[in-house]
């Protein structure tokens, strides 16, 4: 059974492999071909997951080793895989709405010369995703780690020809490679601390190294975790990243991808839960991209780009979840996988309703579209309500338990934690209540003779349904019995912790909070109109519109001073460096010209240096002699 | 006596430089496919070679020695170790692959020009290289290492210096004066260090009484041949110096960009890929094995060095505005990456940088030369003329940028293994030098997607319209690079078992042991 | 010839005839440096080199004093001669240094290499003659004829190689090849008239100067020496009765007389 | 006497032959003079030869007469044909060598 593992790996590759290498030949049946392996890799999940429920809890990890890739004195990098609860959550979601988003794609991208190679990409990613996920020793995950940020760079880039898209794969990617560098330097000092990056060996001897090189290395896999899943300070890169196609801020910029974080943190578990420190950092990292995603995608008017910012938001709430230790780790990827449900299905609504919309993003020109397009409101809405928390729904019942983890903190901690949190879901009902009333209802904004709102396909309504139901049920199938915590339990490990409040007044706060953001969002949005042209808006309006001026200050800070640095440097090299070897050449060259004065053609001149030369060997030789 | 293979290596492409030369001028086409089937059959024997050696046995394998200048000891000795058998694989492999890359490169200009050019002697010049570098990979007697070492600048001379890019910005002239210009600065750079080196050459042999490296390693190793601290110091800087030039290591790196800038891509990719590599490698087989102690007094500064090599390379080549500039400092950038794996002084450390020569050889290739098809097709080397070619030439586009993320060590080709494993053998002695080492792999994605940004996205220029894709003598270079470069970064087993036993004799030459990791240490 | 060759003494005979030739071979040397004409240097070398033929004899060098004679003073002193005739056997040259210096090193050059080979000589221990009765003993000729023909016959195939490449070369480098038809007489008159110059003869040497010897150069009315009138190998050779310099200055004093007559002819005026 | 002063002669012919090399300008007293050095040597090798008594340097006097004997065809055949093309025998005109 555990053969199964590489190939499950395999068949994307190999789609991904014909696809870019087989030429417009494959045109006709690209997409097809591409969405066929997805499928086929999903089959293979399913089947494993069924071998692995089969199993006892403590049986169900499986360790595959294939071969051994660096073989060099005392480094020991293999090709391994482990299969365990945790990966298999990981590769159910990414292959299965992996392969409801190729089905997507089929309708979404049908205009499109290149469709092919977008597959070819599609089907790499998700084999750099599998391949991360499925790792059984850091490096390999690092080599899926950079693999799914090539697919990212190539898919945000897809339109290469718009300038903007090929800034933002650019800026993805580079934003990306800092966080990499973190997950290398962790790499680097686990293999001198523990002469190994394998799971195993690590986790099992990390509780005998001091207080400093854990601290490290849990630090650089953070900074690597904040690189992926746009977490601050690393966060820029998402929001851009919305000028890739839809489908691909779907399954890449808001499924799979991005929670890459969220499960190296958790994977890595067992380094974490020693420092107490770093956890603290984690902790602080979550909070506070949670506000800023939430802040920013209350501020955005393109539709992308503002679920961009819920993203980021959702994601601080994993990563917060994740830095509570083991109270946490179970409810931040149970929270991902329900988040992964209904982002995904919000995603593929937005893309559904710029189909039907000429391609228009900003929500302004939006308005009374639930008529237009009954299917995509209703899993639009569906999703609405699992994110914000609607009670019974997927987010619901994950939200609610992060939130709880977080006052089961305790001390101040907790309590800062927790009002965190809740304010964060009240900001999340409050942006996206406002993404929902400017879509769907109040007054048409657009122009009718241009824009001919219509229902989207079949190939694309039917993963956004698939996707709805996904979002309505899974928190709740998940929370029977806590049978995802006991799922996961065998790998993350769980503690309940002691919440200073319980659990119903959570609920209820969460309740309050909910209806109080979405309140404040229908008297701003759906009560009167709302303008074509964005209002000036406060100071915090201009700056969330503007990233919270995180843009601007990487602009400045980062690409002017590097600017200056390398012209300063290109004329250091050139005059400087090159300028003393050219400048002893002059030194020669007027020697020489002084010297040549010397050669004045004539044979019986030079022949008297000769023969001058002949007497001073002979006079060396014998001096050497009497010597 | 059995055949001797190794000569037959180097011969071969020596005889048919000689013969490509002799073909005459109208018969152009023949003259490229005799030096073609030349290259094939070297590639042939090197692979011979490969098969031939064996992993596990002795240090130096297929030896040959021949008494050459009795009166001064010089032997014509021959044997390749694990490094010096993968760099003539690495050297045979890119040969074909420039010859066919520069096909067109040397044929007779159709516009009015002052220049000749011989078409034969443009490849007859590339088997001479070949040949040479492929000899002074086997050398192990140090006399005859320093002959080819200086004797291979000539060829080199005269391939920069003869002949350039079709077109040139500023016209024929101003191309052929900077043409010379750089040909003269490579030539006068490397000349010094030869120099240095050829003085330290006679003082080894002083001191030592023998040019042969097997005879004054065993001398140094049991102790029958000791030097003056001071004596060792400075031969080692003799040698160092010679081959800080040739590698090329700040701030000793200013011709590089001006000779890969003004030399055709083919050329380019035989001064950085191949040529280049005989300094790295002269490292590790004479500077580590004659001066161990020496090598270990001067580490610090080189590392130092590499370190500033690393980031400076990435930095001026984030800065250039010229293709084939870009690739020649981020070739810096990489060469301080193979510097600092060797004095890491780690298995892992030398290993890698192993790996990494014969890898950034093949990348460095692949990126140079489809940069190389680009300037032919616009005739232009600035990025500024460049831009959106990803949607007239897709194929183009896309090699470029499996070359561009080979050069930026993206894991799952083959240049990640050797950058990784350099980086960590660095980093367990030094990790301040490891971290800011790491710094390098953000500056070098930085590099390459701008570069790729600029040229390949964006709306599509005018001059740009119309470009044909990759033509089938293009691809044919590009595509079986591409392959190996996946092949090495998947499975770099074949590789690194040959390299393996080599970095361990030279990490006992050293007498280094790799440091133990904490928590062993600690039991 | 004494065949007997003692260890470190040489016979009394020998010792004198040494002395005696070798001061002649020195002002011999001497005098082919300093001789002014090309072919006293050459009779004076042939005269050193005969003394040398002698004293390899003294040697026990027969063969090689045979064939210095007959070789060396023989055949190389006539080719020398032939180029000196061909050059022009009485030009004397200038013995007046051109270049600056030159004679100064030239001396301190030649004198220090002197005393240095001497002092070489000196210092090294030859205190030890084996004499060549031994090697000589069954015929000096048959000896060098075995030596070439065994240890030295690639030095000695070589340089017979090395002879007929300078042989060759030599005709290479002396001879013209005629690429094209003589041109008949009436085509160099054609010739002359379509240039433009000299439609006549050539002038005849010695016209408005003093004699008409081949050798002296006619002069033009402005009292220069025409280069045309005399034949260019004796033009070459440096073999002109430079009458210029007479003429020049014939003229010069003419001016003198004549402006100093004007001259005071202007005195007058005023 | 003792046979070193023949060495002593060879010494002298050759620095004055030497000399006249540098002195002179006219290429055939030049040459004149080359062989005189070329003279020397051999009374120099023969010398030797008697000194250790065997035949080789007989020989390499031998072969320095052949080689001469080519050197002299080739130098006057240049000098011939030099003359020839700038009517003059100095090897001060021949000064092309000057940058």
């Amino acid at each position: 059974m555990e053969n199964l593992i590489a190939l499950l790996i395999a068949a994307p590759l190999l789609g991904a492999a014909v696809l870019l290498c087989g030429g417009r030949r494959l045109d006709a049946v690209g997409h097809w071909l591409g969405t066929l392996l997805a499928a086929v890799s999903f089959g293979l999940g399913v089947a494993l997951f069924a071998d692995m429920l089969g199993r006892s809890a403590d049986n169900r990890a499986v360790h595959k080793h294939l071969f051994s890739w660096v073989p060099v004195e005392g480094f020991q990098a293999d090709v391994g895989f482990q299969l365990d609860q945790l990966s298999m959550t990981f590769v159910l979601l990414i292959t299965g709405v992996g392969t409801l988003i190729h089905i997507y794609s089929i309708g979404y991208m049908e205009h499109d010369e290149n469709r092919r190679r977008f597959f070819g990409y599609l089907n790499l990613f998700l084999a750099a995703m599998l391949l991360l996920v499925l790792a059984d020793n850091y490096l390999l995950l690092y080599v899926g780690w950079e693999g799914v940020g090539l697919a990212s760079y190539l898919l945000i880039g897809f339109w290469q020809h718009k300038p903007s898209a090929a800034t933002a794969a650019k800026k993805a990617f580079l934003v990306n490679r800092v966080g990499d560098m973190g997950l290398s330097i962790a790499i680097m000092v686990m293999f001198t601390t523990w002469g190994s990056f394998a799971f195993s060996t690590v986790f099992n001897q990390v509780g005998e190294t001091g207080w400093g090189r854990n601290t490290t290395v849990g630090l650089m896999l953070l900074l690597a975790a904040c690189g992926k899943s746009a977490q601050v300070p690393l966060q820029s890169w998402l929001g851009d990243a919305m000028e890739g196609p839809t489908p691909v801020s779907a399954l890449i910029h808001a499924a799979t991808m991005v929670t890459a974080g969220v499960y190296l943190i958790t994977r890595s578990g067992a380094i974490f839960n020693q420092v107490q420190d770093v956890q603290t950092v984690v902790v602080i990292v979550g909070a506070v991209t949670l506000l800023f995603g939430a802040i920013v995608g209350c501020a955005k008017d393109d539709i992308k780009k503002a679920l961009a910012g819920s993203t980021m938001s959702q994601i601080g709430y994993m990563i917060l979840a994740t830095g509570l230790g083991p109270i946490g780790y179970a409810f931040a990827i149970m929270h991902l996988v329900t988040h992964g449900f209904f982002k995904a299905g919000l995603f593929l609504g937005a893309g559904s309703v710029m189909h039907g919309m000429n391609d228009e993003v900003d929500m302004r020109k939006y308005g009374g579209l639930r008529k237009y397009m009954p299917v995509t409101f209703v899993t639009f809405g569906l999703g609405y309500l699992a994110i914000i928390g609607f009670p019974g729904l997927s987010g619901f019942w994950s939200k609610d338990k992060i939130i709880e983890a977080a006052f089961a903190k305790g001390g101040t901690e907790g309590w800062i934690l927790g009002a965190v949190t809740l304010l964060g879901a009240a900001i999340t009902a409050y942006y996206m209540t406002r993404v929902m009333l400017m879509t769907f209802f109040g007054e048409k904004r657009w122009n009718e003779e241009e824009t001919h709102p219509h229902e989207s396909p079949g190939t694309m309504t039917i993963p956004m349904i698939v996707l709805a139901f996904g979002s309505v049920l899974a928190g709740g199938l998940f929370s029977i019995n806590e049978s995802f915590v006991k799922w996961l339990e065998p790998v993350t490990s769980f503690s309940h912790g002691d919440s200073p409040v319980s659990a119903g007044v959570v609920t209820a706060s969460t309740i309050v909070v909910l209806l109080i953001g979405v309140g404040l969002a229908w008297a701003q949005y759906g009560r009167k109109p709302v303008p074509v042209v964005a209002p000036r808006g406060s100071l915090l309006t201009r700056a969330a519109r503007r990233d919270l001026l995180q843009d601007d200050f990487n602009h400045v800070v980062l690409v002017r001073g590097g600017e200056h640095l390398t012209r300063s440097l290109v004329y250091v090299d050139h005059t400087l460096v090159d300028g003393v070897v050219n400048g002893t050449a002059a030194g020669f060259g007027g020697l020489s010209g002084r010297l040549r004065k010397l050669q004045n053609g004539f044979a019986r001149s030079y022949a008297v240096s000769m023969f001058g030369g002949a007497a001073v060997l002979i006079a060396a030789t014998l001096l050497m002699r009497a010597v | 006596m059995s055949f001797p293979l190794l000569t037959a290596t180097a011969a071969l492409p020596a005889v048919g430089a000689i013969a490509t030369a002799a073909v005459p001028a109208e018969r152009r086409t023949a003259a490229k496919w005799l030096a073609l089937l030349v290259s094939l059959g070297t590639l042939a024997l090197a692979a011979v070679q490969l098969v031939r050696f064996e992993p596990g046995g002795d240090r130096y394998q297929l030896t040959e020695s021949h008494a050459w200048i009795k009166d001064f000891g010089v032997r014509y000795e021959l044997g390749v170790d694990g490094i010096g058998v993968a760099l003539i694989a690495l050297t045979a492999l890119l040969i074909p692959f420039i010859i066919v890359a520069g096909w067109h490169d040397a044929d007779p200009l159709e516009t009015h020009s002052s220049r000749w050019r011989p078409t034969q002697g443009f490849f007859a010049l590339i088997l001479a290289v070949e040949a040479m570098v492929v000899l002074s990979f086997e050398a192990t007697d140090v006399f005859l290492f320093y002959i080819l070492f200086e004797a291979m600048l000539i060829p080199m001379y005269f391939l920069i210096g003869g002949f350039g890019d079709r077109a040139h910005e500023h016209g024929d002239e101003a191309a052929a004066t900077q043409r010379s210009y750089a040909a003269v600065k490579f030539l006068l750079y490397n000349l010094v260090g030869g120099l240095l080196m050829l003085a330290a050459v006679i003082g080894l042999y002083v001191v030592a009484g023998t040019f042969s490296l097997d005879e004054i390693a065993a001398a140094r190793a049991n102790g029958s041949l000791d030097m003056a601290t001071n004596t060792e110091r400075l031969l080692f800087l003799g040698f160092f110096f010679a081959f800080a030039v040739k590698a090329p290591l700040w701030p000793l790196h200013t011709w590089l960009p001006n000779a890969m800038g003004e030399a055709t891509a083919p050329v380019a990719v035989l001064i950085t890929a191949v040529v280049d590599k005989v300094g790295t490698f002269a490292m590790l087989r004479f500077c580590l094995q004659l001066f161990p102690e020496a090598s270990k007094w001067a580490t610090p500064v080189i590392l130092v060095l590499a370190v500033i090599s690393i980031i400076y390379g990435a930095l001026l080549a984030v800065g250039q505005r010229d293709i084939k500039r870009l690739v020649a400092y981020a070739s810096i950038s990489h060469f301080g990456f193979i510097v600092m794996g060797i004095f890491a002084m780690t298995t892992q450390g030398q290993s890698g940088a192993t790996l990494y020569m014969v890898n950034h050889g093949i990348s460095t290739a692949a990126l140079m030369l489809v940069a190389g098809f680009l300037i032919s097709r616009r005739g232009s080397r600035l990025i500024a003329d460049y831009g959106g070619v990803q949607k007239v030439a897709p194929l183009l586009a896309g090699t470029f940028l499996v070359g561009g993320l080979a050069t930026l060590s993206l894991p799952g080709l083959a240049p990640f293994v050797s950058e990784f494993l350099v980086l960590v053998g660095t980093f367990s002695r030094y990790p301040a030098i490891g971290v800011i080492a790491t710094l390098g792999i953000v500056l070098a994605a930085l590099y390459v997607l701008v570069l790729y940004q600029r040229t390949m996205t964006g709306p599509v220029k005018a001059e740009v319209q119309g470009m044909p894709d990759l033509k089938v003598r293009e691809l044919l270079v590009v595509a079986p690079l591409i392959a190996i470069l996946v092949f090495l970064g998947v499975y770099p087993k074949p590789l690194t078992d040959i390299v393996n036993p080599a970095v361990q004799h030279t990490m006992s030459d050293v007498h280094k042991k790799d440091p133990k990791p904490v928590v062993e240490a600690a039991q | 010839m004494q065949l007997a060759v003692s260890a470190t003494q040489t016979s009394t005979g020998e010792a004198f005839q040494f002395w005696v030739l070798g001061t002649v071979a020195v002002i011999g040397a001497l005098c082919t440096v300093l001789m002014k004409k090309a072919v006293h240097s050459a009779l004076c070398l042939a005269g050193t080199m005969i003394i040398l033929a002698v004293f390899y004899l003294a040697n026990g060098a027969y063969f090689l004093g045979i064939v210095q004679v007959v070789v060396y003073t023989g055949a190389i002193m006539m080719l020398f001669l032939f180029v000196v005739m061909l050059v022009g056997v009485t030009a004397a040259d200038s013995l007046k240094e051109t270049i600056k210096g030159q004679r100064v090193w030239a001396a301190v050059c030649g004198i220090g290499f002197g005393v240095l080979l001497v002092a070489g000589i000196a210092n090294a221990n030859l205190k030890h003659f084996d004499g060549l009765k031994q090697a000589n003993a069954g015929g000096n000729v048959e000896g060098l004829a075995a030596l070439i023909f065994t240890k030295y016959v690639f030095a000695f195939e070589i340089t017979g190689a090395l002879l007929i490449t300078s042989a060759i070369g030599a005709m290479v480098l002396t001879h013209r090849e005629r690429t094209e038809r003589a041109k008949t007489q009436r085509e160099l008159s054609e010739q002359r008239v379509s240039d433009g110059k000299h439609l006549p003869p050539l002038p005849a040497p010695g016209v408005y100067a003093r004699h008409n010897a081949v050798d002296i150069a006619g002069l033009l009315p402005d009292g220069t020496p025409s280069e045309l009138t005399v034949n260019q190998t004796l033009r070459g050779r440096g073999q002109i009765r430079d009458v210029s310099s007479e003429a020049l200055s014939d003229l010069k004093a003419l001016e003198q007389r004549s402006t100093e007559r004007l001259g005071r002819e202007e005195e007058a005026a005023k | 006497m003792n046979p070193v002063n023949y060495l002593y002669l060879s010494a002298l012919l050759f620095t004055i032959g030497a000399a006249g090399v540098l002195i002179r300008r006219n290429a055939i007293v030049v040459f004149m003079c080359v062989e005189l050095m070329l003279n020397a040597c051999n009374l120099a090798f023969v010398v030797f030869s008697r000194m250790h008594g065997n035949l080789d340097g007989q020989i390499i006097a031998f072969f320095t007469m052949v080689v001469a004997a080519a050197e002299v065809v080739v130098g006057l055949a240049i000098i011939v044909s030099l003359f020839r093309s700038r009517h003059s025998a100095s090897v001060d005109d021949a000064s092309l060598m000057k940058l």
